[in-house]
């Protein structure tokens, strides 16, 4: 395709990203680590871990156990507290040269509230992502996402606040997934990460005992691509122009181009980033290779371009 | 660390133990005993996380420069995968990883206290002790015999070595936090470097808080990365000045800890919450002996 | 152990199974099929495909794709309607000698009640399962399972009708599952079957199509064994007694004493199935070497029996 | 239908197709043309369902007695799986699956239409027809040249053979439908088979429905079970009487079907929802030739 200028870059709303794939909340550690493996400025960009407003230790071991094709895992959200992440984890990420996403958690209005104030205006802060799947401390319902009013209260205050873009990040069930996500744009987010693991349990027969200290988890990994599969087809259908980034099982190049078409517009990866650390980068290279493949030029190219399928083409 | 695509070079059996040694120059440069190697799983399976190995070898001169060797027990699926591994196959490696153990500036009598595996990592922190004209004595356990991980070169490497298994099918009936005493005395150590199982190292700690001895131990933890980005294999810590503790990262931030600032009881709890702080507080603890 | 009885038989309120493990709905044919590779007398029992009122032709092919450790699949239960079944497949089913659970679906009330009507007191009957992730053609709900009070109506009336025992099939994820399956029972049924498979998509990048000719479908397999296993714990734990049958995922005998652990009183086995069709009774050969192993006399002996994990034990 | 644990006794490679032999004598006891077989996947990969294919070969006499031979391209993990299997190698092996080509009784003059590995079952299907005084012509297909299926031996099994491929590398240019009117005056073809890619066949039986020549057809649809449990591999088949239609299972109800009653545009549409039923209503259709 001599002469056509083919370019992985993502336009969203007050948002570039150098490619669609980024890094998931969780799984980019803490700026120190992932530099060893990759060159940090082919990254779509980095989600921090879900930063909490006071220091959090987190779940007893094991965090982490193996399911079929997938993870189950519990960290408890552990994290230093934001103002500790402020001083060192945050300028440490910056310095991968990567967009940064500020993933913030808490159980409470105030609390989102107050970590977004002390987001607020900073340097380097590219986004800002909030993390729902936690409890409703005030509720007291299973999470923050369960309800679409409650949901809209959080996200809504956290946007109006907010300078940059606002993503909320939507577990794959809730009662009425596409109800909770059209509530969290109306009340300002600039988008939504579609999904979070699913929860799950691991059990070890051998020992009658779970897998996690925690015992229950979350599932996550390839096991859960069709499941946040049909999220963002679902959403992205309901809701046509909100950018939704693609989040579950994402692996390989194909895997991400699966996501743009069933309606992303840019994807994260995470467990694969446990497994290959090279994966985020070569996933977009990926992409590129699709692209290239199919003689299209940009990401855009494939947003929702979801067919449905025909025999003969899937026989022939 | 680097990530490299390793050659296998040999494979054997030890025992119970199968033994890889792989070509990989940029890591055995720079690898120390204590630390670590994580080895990718092919593609296709369906068990996804890396496996992580203690280096046991890593050779940086002579006819085997460039090369590592680590040993493990075939249990679940990575690791029957790996015993299948066969020479000139190539593995997805990353290393060396982790916190190695650090030598002892002044003094000079080490007792290494290895169970099972353990004794992958403690062989080779023995041999540069010996460089470092230390005099090394050993405790090696493990279950049954053939567990009890080369014992002949552990008597190669050792001035004097205990061997303890619980059957008594070699050596003593026992384990090797019974025998430490006996060792200590007879050896007169002063310190004390341990890797095997959580609960041994708890009592092994125990044991050397109680003397004032200095120690090492390396631990393991489920990890989730083994390269410090997930926060899966955590070890509850004490801070140096006693104000609190930290969950830490056995891949990154060890996994070679001071036992005397793990939270065994945290650690090692059975609840699925977290234990309060024990009301005679948390320990305070100078650092490893200048 | 010498002397000691061991027995896989479990005893359910009106139900005796000879093994807790079932062939699950939509994966044990029309009674034709799967004698030629197993004894049947050794299966727990069979669950009929859904039957529904009238016959259905079903979705468009295709309706399986590979999925990473699942398959992502729809058949629009497709059937010959409850009037042919009875005449042809039925009789097939019991001729079996296992027990016959008869899944029944529909998306209204009153077909529920005419389903249960034509099943009241016809020998071979061993039990009725309530299939009830069809859409509420009533309320316009998502599934009849989506509501808690709508699911109570659904199944309530089935109980009352019936002088079998009714198990409740759920969704992994409804707003509010422990809600829903309390008032299912409260309703009258004598147990759940826990879980259906997931909602999910599956897309074909390199053609940018959909897998399935339904466009969308639901996961099944290995890959959602952790997330039936969190279903079946929570539940359990929620409503103590109810006999639950665990089904997601299971496909070797280890994998059937985790969901007995879990909380599940018999399990399922779908995909696992297809793939093999001598798992269910290999699934339920692996139960009782566990057992014998563990010097335990009967899958009672593992209900709930799940315990929380030391560090020591999984590492020492 | 038998079940067994089957030795691979061979593999080959022909052009792009791969082929096994298998040891499997209650399966090539029972094996008939049209029939096939269905391979389990290994136990821990990330891919679960079994793959299916056309019996090409099934030897009851003679040295290779109680042997089976399958070929297929490798595309996807489980044929890139298969691809490397070794001889003495074991596979799980289900079969003979599905209804087989059924023979003409007074009919004689049988033309077969195989397009890529379709020619697989078909060739079976010519050596049958032969061993019952049928004249066989054939008519073989493929994109290119190297995935023409053994065009040796179909000219050894066949009166006449035309050979096609899209790209003129072998044969005439063309598809197998183009060649078939010529094929059927040439031959005073009686009878049509055909096996291969749905809209050739659905071609295929477009021209036999006008020419009113009896012809069955061999049909391929994604498979969950393959042995009728699972209702994932339907075809709309039109009922004898033209009252309706059913979806019948291409693995127990097929894979051979009379095309006449085969609702093509019904199962090859790009529609995710279903077609209303055509206004001219549904074929009624006399069964196949006695
Ligand atoms: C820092 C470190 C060094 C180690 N060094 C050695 C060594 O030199 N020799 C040796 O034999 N073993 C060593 N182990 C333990 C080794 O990693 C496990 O035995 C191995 O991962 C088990 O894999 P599997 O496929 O056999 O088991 P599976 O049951 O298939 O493993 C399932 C999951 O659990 C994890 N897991 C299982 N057992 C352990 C364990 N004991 N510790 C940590 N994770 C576990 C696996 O990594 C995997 O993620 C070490 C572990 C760590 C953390
Ligand atoms: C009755 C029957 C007979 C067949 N005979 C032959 C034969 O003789 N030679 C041959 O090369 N192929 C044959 N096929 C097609 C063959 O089954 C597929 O090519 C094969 O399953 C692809 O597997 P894969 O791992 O390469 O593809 P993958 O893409 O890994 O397959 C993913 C899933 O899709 C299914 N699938 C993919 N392609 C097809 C297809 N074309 N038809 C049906 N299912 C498909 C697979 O079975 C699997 O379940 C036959 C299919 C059927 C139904
Ligand atoms: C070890 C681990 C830790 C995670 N921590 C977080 C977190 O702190 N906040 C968050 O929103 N998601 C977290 N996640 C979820 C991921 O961001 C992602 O949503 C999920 O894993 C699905 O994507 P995947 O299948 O690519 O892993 C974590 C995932 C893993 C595996
Ligand atoms: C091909 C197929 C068809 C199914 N049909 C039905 C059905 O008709 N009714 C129903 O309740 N469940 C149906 N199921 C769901 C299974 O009964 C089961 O709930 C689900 O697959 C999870 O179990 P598994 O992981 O063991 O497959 C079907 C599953 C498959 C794979
Ligand atoms: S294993 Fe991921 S941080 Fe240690
Ligand atoms: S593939 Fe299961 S019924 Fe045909």
């Amino acid at each position: 395709m001599a002469g056509v200028r083919r370019s992985l870059t993502v336009e969203l709303p007050g948002l570039t990203l150098p490619t669609p794939v980024m890094i998931a909340s969780g799984c980019a550690g803490t700026g120190r680590e992932i530099g060893a493996f990759v060159d940090t400025r082919k990254l779509g960009g980095i989600v921090s871990r879900s930063i909490t407003l006071l220091p959090r230790k987190g779940t007893p071991t094991p965090r982490i156990a193996e399911s079929p094709s997938g993870v189950v895992w519990s960290t408890g959200l552990q994290n230093p507290g934001i103002e500790a992440f402020l001083v060192d984890e945050f300028p440490r990420l910056i310095r991968t040269g990567a967009p940064v996403i500020v993933s913030i958690a808490g159980g409470t209005l105030e609390e989102f509230v107050r970590l977004t104030s002390l987001l607020q205006g900073r340097a380097g802060v590219s986004a800002i992502e909030t993390h729902l799947s936690e409890p409703d401390e005030e509720l007291d319902l299973e999470s923050l996402a369960s309800r679409a009013d409650r949901a809209a209260e959080i996200v809504g205050a956290v946007a109006r606040m907010s300078m940059v873009p606002v993503f909320a990040k939507l577990p794959a069930f809730v009662g009425d997934l596409v109800g909770v996500a059209r509530a969290c744009v109306r009340a300002g987010a600039t988008g939504l990460t579609l999904v979070d693991a699913v929860p799950a349990l691991g059990v070890r027969a051998e020992r009658f005992r779970a897998e996690l200290g925690s015992v229950t988890g979350r599932l996550s990994g390839p096991a859960i691509r069709p499941i946040a599969l049909r999220a963002v087809h679902e959403v992205s259908r309901a809701i046509p122009d909100v950018p939704i980034l693609g989040c579950g099982g994402v692996q390989r190049g194909e895997d991400a181009v699966e996501m743009l078409l069933a309606g992303a517009r840019a994807v994260q990866v995470g467990t694969a980033a446990l497994v290959d650390p090279a994966a985020p980068v070569e996933v977009a290279a990926g992409v590129a290779a699709f692209l290239k493949r199919k003689g299209l030029t940009s990401p855009a190219d494939l947003l929702g371009r979801l067919r449905v399928p025909s025999n003969e083409a899937l026989l022939g | 660390m680097k990530r490299v695509r390793a050659e296998i070079l040999s494979t054997r059996r030890l025992g119970a133990f199968h033994s890889l040694t792989i070509v990989a120059p940029e890591i055995a440069e720079r690898a120390r005993p204590g630390q670590f190697l994580s080895i990718g799983m092919p593609m296709d399976r369906d068990y996804l996380l890396r496996r992580h190995f203690s280096i046991h070898q890593a050779s940086r001169r002579g006819g085997w420069a460039g090369t590592l060797e680590f040993c493990f027990e075939p249990e679940g699926q990575g690791t029957t995968w790996l015993a299948n591994a066969r020479a000139h196959g190539f593995l997805d490696v990353i290393g060396p990883l982790g916190k190695a153990f650090a030598y002892p500036k002044r003094l000079t009598n080490c007792l290494l206290v290895a169970e099972g595996h353990g004794a992958a990592s403690l062989y080779f922190l023995a041999q540069e002790l010996r460089a470092r004209q230390k005099r090394v004595d050993m405790i090696v356990g493990a279950d049954s015999q053939e567990r009890v991980f080369k014992p002949i070169e552990g008597k190669r490497l050792s001035q004097t070595i205990s061997i303890v298994t619980e059957d008594g099918s070699l050596g003593e009936r026992g384990t090797v936090s019974d025998a430490l005493p006996d060792a200590v005395e007879r050896c007169g150590s002063e310190v004390v470097y341990a890797a095997g199982n959580a609960r041994t190292l708890d009592r092994v700690a125990a044991f050397c808080r109680e003397r004032k001895l200095p120690a090492q131990v390396a631990v393991e933890e489920r990890m989730g990365c083994g390269f410090g980005v997930c926060f899966s294999c955590v070890v509850p810590v004490a801070r140096k000045d006693g104000t609190g503790y930290d969950n830490l990262r056995a891949c990154a931030d060890g996994p070679v800890f001071n036992p005397a600032r793990v939270l065994w009881d945290r650690w090692l709890s059975d609840e699925p919450t977290m234990i309060p702080t024990p009301p005679e507080g948390l320990p305070v603890v100078r650092s490893w002996p200048g």
